[in-house]
């Protein structure tokens, strides 16, 4: 396939209700790739809140706009040794990410929202936001082998 | 997602089935919100058996539904968590502020 | 999004072990889309042996080609009634199908194998084969509210 | 999906757990062929129950190896069929030539 590592690439509309089908897809994607039950879970749920912030905030619940879900295989390093891994890059044509959101409120509060991020930045080794030319990339990587929740977290 | 309400002498519980996601979570918060309006015992219990993932808009409705359960006095237990819903509570924190049990009969105890 | 009813497009390697992730995906699609219990199972099946013979006929195996399922909202006529429906088009640039194996084998003697095309067949209310500028698309439809199991089945 | 044989006294059974497709058939096949040879006792099942899904390369091993056990005298034994496996047995027109039972105490039996 042209694309180097691609396993699988989702192309959704921003509809909520299909928000069932990329957590299937994806739980099943992060099983095959060999990462433990409880990565699969927390990864799943990174590319879930990710992808609901996209029909939030970027499409304001617009129910006909495109979502792609990019999936690879990649190699990296963590903690200082070389590991394979998990890309999950979304894509979307919505309105620009407010990088001033990027630092989580404070979970002390006892109080819903914010917690989206604070799943995705947990769950993923990598999580960096970018815009080019009117698209939003949002690339989310796990390795292998980690060990569940280091704190490599950029913005770019 | 369904939800249905037991009416017990002195507890209501609801039955929740389904995945609990952002195309659900307003329509959950909605129908909890008017069931606890009509609710006439101490203590609501929400059976969460047959749900095994939450997603944080999930967790908000069921903030609220603790809120609005407290502003009227009533106890508001959580019990059934999957592997997932737990960890979506223990990752947002809010874990402590639930009352959550295991079995149906913890939670009627 | 640009096409018309698309719900969700799925592009995948040739890798028998993503079967799984189709599965989960058109699963809870068929869900979505409001179909029975036993027709979800039914749909996903079909889908599943659909890309089976894709990996192993149109690529013999190969497992880094390039495997499209497009899934569509559609209407259409069926037993006289106008209903609404789920296309699922698959697209490869493999090997074209041979038109022969269409005639599916007698299934009385016991013998595995040729099983595939009979699910199809089974499950769905449309089956199309055809083969356009060196990409070969197989167009599954099933209406909702049909009786499960008609058999409008039709190669072109 | 796993595959793990109990070697009882006058049984052997066969715990298959995950998706039988496309992906793991051939190793299916190849397991239980290998571990049919090795088998002594007069009756082998097979325990379905954590298997949700067949597709028909995975109902293909299955004929083989119910052949392999006939060729050998051995009964060949399935239960636990989930609605999906039961399902592709009946469109395969194969349920019959199984022996099939829902539990393993009937298995046994
Ligand atoms: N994809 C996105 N596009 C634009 N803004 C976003 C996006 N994702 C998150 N945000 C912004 O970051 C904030 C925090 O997001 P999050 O932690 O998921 O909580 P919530 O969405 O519940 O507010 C959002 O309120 C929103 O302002
Ligand atoms: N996508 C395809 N491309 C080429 N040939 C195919 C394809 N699908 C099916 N066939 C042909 O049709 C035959 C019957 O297919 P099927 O009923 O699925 O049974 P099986 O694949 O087990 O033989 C195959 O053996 C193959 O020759």
């Amino acid at each position: 396939m042209r694309k180097r590592g691609l396993l699988l690439d989702l192309v959704l509309v921003s509809d909520a209700h299909l928000l069932s089908v990329v957590r299937a897809a994806i739980e099943r994607l992060t099983e095959i790739t060999g990462f433990s039950p409880p990565e699969c879970r927390s990864i799943t749920r990174a590319v879930d809140e990710a992808v609901a912030n996209v029909i939030r905030h970027a499409y304001g619940n617009r129910p006909d706009e495109k979502i792609e879900v990019c999936c690879k295989r990649v190699s990296g390093m963590l903690k200082g040794q070389r590991r394979k891994g998990l890309e999950i890059q979304l894509l979307d044509n919505g309105l620009p990410f407010d990088r001033k959101k990027l630092t989580a409120r404070s979970l002390d509060e006892v109080k819903p929202g914010g917690l989206g991020l604070h799943f995705m930045r947990d769950s993923m080794d990598i999580m960096q936001h970018r815009r080019v030319r009117g698209v939003n990339q949002l690339r989310l990587v796990k390795y292998l082998g980690g060990n569940g929740t280091s704190n490599e977290s950029q913005g770019e | 997602m369904q939800i249905s309400a037991r009416r017990l002498d002195q507890v209501t519980i609801f039955d929740i089935n389904g995945h609990i996601d952002l195309a659900n979570s307003p329509e959950l918060r909605k129908t909890l919100l008017k069931e606890l309006r009509e609710t006439k015992t101490p203590r609501v219990i929400l059976n969460l058996t047959g749900v095994r993932y939450i997603d944080s808009s999930g967790v908000a409705s069921l903030v609220e539904g603790l809120k609005a359960a407290r502003d009227q006095g009533l106890r508001f237990i959580l019990y059934g968590l999957s592997p997932s819903a737990r960890e979506v509570l223990q990752l947002s924190r809010l874990i402590k502020i639930f009352e959550v049990f295991d079995t149906e009969e913890q939670a009627l105890a």
